[in-house]
């Protein structure tokens, strides 16, 4: 019996080690194959070209354009999402009802659910039409409707997380502030937002982590043109819909076109593992410590 | 509200959160320029009753109150009184210190520079004024712009005087200001607020008797939501009226 | 691939993959196929004509959809790995050059003009509609069109620039043709070219442009690609052939032969449905007489596994 | 004007702006479900249910990419619930504080942050082509389970954790091992949390198109998969390639594809919120 | 292990979690089909000195212990000893009632489960038999297969002492049994501690010295770690030998 308890949890060992594995794998897969890539590519060349066209008879391989479509959506993203997502933590947490938001928070976080690829189509037959109205130059492929879609998706990460950030902020630091004639908002932007700031900071950073990472609203919507700008009413492409836009066709194993998507995911997976450790580290660090 | 009209009453006051009847026909009369200490068992109503004094119970769900509270003879229930306004008037102090996660010194203009005070000097004079009436000033002055968190309990009690007195207010209310803090601390803040009854009406909810007996003129004793009995601090210590009274001071309960 | 089915019931699987061009009338073909042999499951694929003769010259697949011939090098890859093969022309398609409907100004475009907007050397310098003809306005000009994969990529690079696969690599590239639709059918400063079944389909979204080959003996001025033009090669030099290539381990399987036969027998009507134009019916006779002595002559040494 | 006044006003302000910000939030939401819905549910029907791809529009059906979709589901459940499950139980019961579990814990919380479409690359080199399986279901079974892991991980652990202490407690004072323990005590304490963590994860599943898309599930698919080997289509990828066609046709096929989707993915959800509730309402420990 | 043999003794027992030393230097020899009382002020080691004659602290981390726990003569804490046989012969119950969130039924018979007895026959005399013993037969008997968890305070603890009845133990191990109970349960509770001592041997931690007096026959005062005083309960309640003892008993701390 004491065998198969030990059997047990070395079985039970294994899948927690599983886990390892993956992040070996991923990181293993995306060096191997961009090792082999920047042997043909110099780095150098990779990182200060400023075109890319890997696929083409003359092949520039500067990500920038695809790093510079990247950031250009996620910034746009951010603008919407931020704003809206720390006011709506800040209304729901203060001046909503107790009941007000049971009921609404769990409703913002529908539009987490909501697949991607929808939220593409939405982009894609809703947003640009609209958009366009108001805007005639805008192209039908374009960074602005991907990014406005992008940050209502991640509206929830970022209210939702601020929320509890700030609710998590001791009773007391609010009860001084009103104790001092503050009114709602004072208390809020002036005590409570700083008081959360390292939550309200590491749910900003995961939502950026997120919309860097994101492959099917821009996939559909974005385009599929690497340009090194940051007009938001052309056609662009980000790093996640070259790798779509290759995987696509056919990617024969060993070529370059096959290396140059792995070349490209291992610059968003620096991306977005920085940003994900950074908001470890600000969590560990400046969590504040209230008992 | 004048400054000089800081007389605090309580006119038969009820208070309920929900259902729950939380004050039960409160009816209280404090003087100017005094230290009144509310004494009673836990859940007595004492915090209740001392939060209606500057409305801190608006924002609980489900807290009414019925009756009048009046603070230079105007009631501060009525709907034309200003929260922000009538809280610049009382100050308080909470049980455990909360200084705001900034520096000494933002603690301190804090409540001004809501008011719309910027100007520096302004501020600067302010707080170290503030400050050296809180007993502070000598333990903090070289280090105003390091956090406030890293200050002791006691201190941290102290700079939360000081925050609460740079608004200049005629009342301040504390909660249990010692509470938690060690006896050392403890001394220091109960010498403060009797250095400070001479220029403000102080009320003191405390659940240690000596203490009671060592800073308020007058004290209050709350059972179950009623207020049992309200006399000089010198004569209820002495010659309690009502029984639970009795019972309460010599320990038998609570 | 197993012949399983009962009383000579048709089954297994068909593997078709290459060109986007040629997909719209190998796409109508399995459909209707369906309802011929439902046992035989066949896929068809969008990898563009490259795309497709790689995995084709692998023997990955059973059919390749080409929208040009198969290039020496890919021929000899299939030498190289014991590959034979037919070569059977399916239809006719004019490569078509569209922009936007509400682009008022270009009314024509001519062979040179359309070198300058996509020879390697326009890439990062030609980006104004007004560097290509002085009188069409300062505006940015928005390129889309086929992926390198393309066989229509490789053919209008050809015609046009003059070295199959030489071009700017900065614009709106896809092996999946409705992106380009919708790219410039939505986006009023686009140029694009691709498949004529692609512009036929959405006629409402899209303007095509003439061209201008400004050679008079093969028609005078601009011309619009239409049946006419490309049947009779006036539409030159953007008319071209629609080919499917044939494995011949494959054509030794009956259900393949089958559908070889079936997609000859119905590209006439299908090719026309889905907007490209038929060859001369006899083309389409030879094409199955040349398919049949292929078959054959792949089906006798190689016994059914 | 006070700069009380001021700051009153602007306090009501800012409430104003609140209800606004939340409520666009909403509004959007809203009329995302209704242009969807009006655009796509005239076109639900038994035949667009049933129906294999088509290059007719009308005649277009879902059959092969809800079936796929549906393998999917169960391949992926049948992988990553074990695996999940029994690294979470290892976590929080076996894992002492050393360097390695600590290592492992923070590895998984950035595993969770990983994009989609890594995990795709991942499939495509490991599962597709070390292991030659090409663009099957297996696969892309695969590869989202190695997606969804961290989130089965994660909630497993925080439902084993809510059982209190006292219960282990009590089995352990009657003599029962420790694997005992988990087995008869734990694991049904908290199968309500785990069960909900597992169903959220799937909501994910169901949605991704990305990776699968990498590991080259776009073929057209004209017949529904029989085993875990064949080629597949899911909804997610259908919708995207319905949706990358101009003819409108196509995109109301996409708006009832996507009806399709949501009910799915709302379904999923539905039943993890109600599971949650029921626990937390049956379990006062 | 043999039944008859049950006495429990400990011999110059140290105990630590971590770098703190729970438990010093106690030695102690209790009697076999008795009642022994632990009592003494909170966080003296009642319950870490109790749960080392079941080995229930193996699993938390740190903690450790030098000297001799011997129960019927033999060394519990030696390597050739299994946790999971020891426990057959030492139940325990918990100041909380903390029944498994199953059935009453399965509850009972978990112990003989785990212990591989599957025979359904056998399980279902002895659920019969250990909940008679423990006194909720007739409350529960129509609703056995009812979750354990719709029974009150008091019923959920005899459930738990049914529980531990029912893999025939010969010791019987009470951390604060009625501590979370209401009067009339403590009162059932306690009866039923005096009618099995007949049978098992029984230590009891309680907070409660009337408790203590009511049910034990030796009692021993635990004070910050060391056992103080150990006697009859009788001769410790009415005439105690040390300071530290009298002034607990007589309620002057704790
Ligand atoms: N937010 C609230 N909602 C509902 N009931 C409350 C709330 N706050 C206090 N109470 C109840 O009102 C009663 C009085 O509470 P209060 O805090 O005034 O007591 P107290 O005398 O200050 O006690 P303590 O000495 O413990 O601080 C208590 O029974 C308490 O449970
Ligand atoms: N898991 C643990 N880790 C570290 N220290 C512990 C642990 N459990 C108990 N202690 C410490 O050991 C000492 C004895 O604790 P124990 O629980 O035995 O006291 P007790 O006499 O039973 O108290 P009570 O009457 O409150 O139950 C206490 O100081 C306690 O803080
Ligand atoms: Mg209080
Ligand atoms: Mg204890
Ligand atoms: O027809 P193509 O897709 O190869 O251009």
């Amino acid at each position: 019996m004491r065998v198969s308890e030990k059997i047990i949890e070395g079985l039970l060992w294994l899948s927690a080690v599983i886990t390892i594995l993956i992040t070996a794998g991923i990181i293993w897969v995306l060096l191997s194959e961009s090792i082999s890539f920047f042997q043909v590519v110099s780095l150098a060349e990779f990182l200060t070209e400023d075109e890319w066209t890997p696929l083409f008879a003359e092949k520039e391989f500067g990500i920038l354009p695809l790093v510079a479509g990247t950031l250009l959506t996620t910034a746009i993203a951010i603008a919407v999402a931020l704003p809206l997502g720390l006011t709506i933590a800040v209304y729901l947490n203060e001046y909503a009802h107790a009941r007000m938001k049971q009921i609404v928070k769990p409703m913002l976080e529908v539009l987490a659910t909501i697949p991607t690829v929808v939220y593409g189509f939405f982009a894609l037959t809703v947003v640009t039409p609209f958009l366009q109205t108001l805007i005639p130059s805008l192209a039908g492929f374009n960074a602005l409707s991907a990014g406005i879609v992008m940050g209502i998706m991640i509206i929830p990460m970022i209210s939702s997380l601020s929320e509890d950030a700030i609710s998590s902020v001791p009773r007391s630091l609010r009860e001084a502030a009103y104790g001092m004639g503050s009114t709602r908002l004072q208390t809020s932007f002036g005590v409570m937002v700083p008081a959360a700031s390292s939550g309200i900071v590491v749910s900003v950073i995961l939502a950026i982590s997120r919309a860097v990472g994101e492959t099917m609203i821009v996939a559909i919507a974005a385009g599929q043109q690497p340009r090194l700008t940051l007009n938001p009413l052309v056609p662009i492409e980000t790093i996640t819909t070259y790798i779509v836009q290759v995987s696509l066709g056919d990617v024969p194993q060993g070529s370059l076109e096959y290396k140059t998507i792995f070349a490209a995911g291992i610059t968003l997976f620096v991306f977005t593992f920085a940003l994900n450790n950074l908001s470890f580290w600000i969590k560990k660090k400046y969590q504040e410590k209230y008992d | 509200m004048s400054k000089t009209a800081s007389k605090l009453e309580a006119i038969d006051l009820n208070a309920y959160y929900g259902d729950f009847h939380a004050l039960k026909n409160i009816n209280i009369d404090m003087e100017e320029k005094a230290v009144t200490a509310f004494i009673g068992p836990s859940g007595c109503g004492k915090s209740t009753f001392l939060r209606t004094f500057n409305r801190m119970n608006d924002y609980i769900e489900g807290f009414r109150v019925e009756g009048q509270i009046l603070i230079g003879g105007q009631d501060i229930y009525q709907k034309n009184v200003r929260v922000d306004e009538l809280r610049k008037e009382v100050g308080m102090v909470f049980q455990k210190p909360n200084p705001f996660p900034k520096s000494i010194y933002e603690n301190v203009v804090y409540g001004l520079k809501i008011q719309g005070i910027k100007k520096k000097s302004v501020l600067e004079e302010a707080a170290e004024t503030s400050l050296k009436r809180a007993a502070l000033w000598d333990e903090v002055k070289d280090k105003l712009h390091k956090s406030a968190l890293a200050l002791s309990g006691g201190q941290q009690q102290r700079l939360c005087i000081a925050r609460a007195l740079a608004i200049s207010p005629s009342v301040l209310l504390m909660d249990e200001p010692a509470s938690a803090l060690d006896p050392i601390s403890t001394a220091k803040v109960e010498e403060l607020i009797y250095e400070l009854k001479n220029d403000y009406t102080i009320v003191i909810v405390t659940h240690n008797m000596q203490q009671a007996g060592r800073v308020s003129d007058s004290t209050a004793f709350f059972y179950m939501g009623e207020l049992v009995e309200y006399a000089k601090t010198k004569t209820m210590f002495t010659s309690p009226k009502d029984n639970r009274t009795q019972n309460y001071i010599t320990g038998r309960f609570g | 691939g197993n012949n399983e089915g009962a009383e000579g019931e048709l089954a297994g699987n068909i593997q078709i993959d290459g060109s986007s061009t040629v997909y719209p009338i190998t796409e109508a073909v399995a459909e209707e196929f369906r309802a011929e042999a439902p046992d035989v499951r066949v896929t068809v694929g969008v990898s563009g004509t490259g795309g497709g003769f790689k995995k084709f010259t692998r023997g990955d697949i059973d059919v390749v959809d080409a929208s040009r011939q198969i290039k020496p090098s890919e021929d000899s890859l299939a030498q190289a790995n014991g590959i034979s093969y037919v070569e059977l022309p399916v239809a006719y398609d004019g490569l078509t050059v569209v922009v936007n409907p509400e682009n008022d100004w270009v009314k024509d475009i001519t062979l040179e003009e359309l070198k300058k907007i996509w020879e390697p050397a326009a890439q990062g310098t030609i980006t104004r509609w007004n560097q290509i003809r002085p009188e069409w306005p300062d505006r940015e000009i928005h390129l889309y069109g086929p992926g390198v994969e393309s066989g229509t990529y490789d053919y209008f690079t050809e015609a046009i620039v003059g070295e199959s696969g030489a071009s700017r690599g900065d614009y709106t590239a896809s092996e999946d043709d409705n992106v380009l639709v919708q790219g410039v059918s939505t986006d009023p400063n686009a140029l694009g070219f691709f498949g004529y079944a692609y512009y036929e389909e959405n006629q409402d979204k899209l303007k095509v442009v003439p061209v201008d080959d400004q050679n008079d003996s093969n028609g005078q001025g601009a011309i619009l690609p239409t049946l006419e033009t490309v049947k009779d090669g006036t539409y030159a030099p953007l008319s071209r052939p629609l080919f499917i290539y044939v494995n011949s381990k494959a054509s030794a399987r009956p259900e393949v032969v089958e559908f070889v036969n079936f997609y000859l027998d119905n590209a006439p009507t299908l090719s026309q449905e889905v907007g490209y134009i038929p060859m001369p019916a006899e083309m389409y006779q030879e094409q199955k007489q040349k398919f049949e002595q292929f078959a054959k002559g792949t089906s006798a040494p190689q016994a059914q596994k | 004007m006070t700069n009380s006044d001021i700051n009153r006003l602007k306090d009501k302000a800012f409430q104003v702006f609140g209800i606004f910000c939340t409520f666009i939030g909403l509004v959007v939401l809203a009329v995302f479900l209704i242009d969807i819905i009006v655009e796509g549910i005239t076109r639900i029907d038994w035949d667009f249910l049933t129906n294999l791809p088509s290059r007719r529009a009308s005649r277009a059906g879902i059959l092969t990419a809800w079936v796929g979709t549906l393998w999917i589901l169960v391949l992926t459940t049948l992988i990553a619930f074990p695996l999940g499950v029994a690294a979470g139980v290892y976590l929080e019961e076996y894992g002492r504080k050393n360097r390695l579990n600590n290592f492992i814990e923070i590895n998984i919380a950035n595993l969770a942050g990983v994009p989609s479409i890594i995990y795709g690359l991942l499939g495509l080199e490991i599962f597709v082509r070390q292991m030659n399986l090409g663009g099957s279901l297996l696969a892309g079974a695969l590869t989202l389970s190695l997606l969804i892991l961290p989130i089965i991980i994660v909630t497993t652990r925080e439902a084993v954790k809510a059982v209190p202490r006292s219960v282990r407690d009590g089995s352990y004072a009657l003599g029962a091992s420790k694997w005992q323990t988990i087995w008869n005590q734990v694991l049904p304490a908290s199968f309500g949390g785990i069960l909900t963590g597992i169903i959220l994860a799937l909501s994910r599943a169901v949605g991704e198109a990305a990776p699968l898309i990498v590991i080259g599930a776009l073929a057209y698919v004209p017949f529904t998969p029989s085993s875990p080997f064949d080629e597949f289509t899911v909804l997610p990828i259908q919708i995207f390639n319905w949706t990358s066609r101009p003819q409108e046709e196509f995109l109301t096929n996409a708006a009832a594809a996507i009806i399709v989707l949501l009910v799915i993915t709302f379904l999923l959800n539905g039943i993890a919120v109600y599971l949650r509730n029921r626990q937390q309402k049956k379990v006062k420990w």
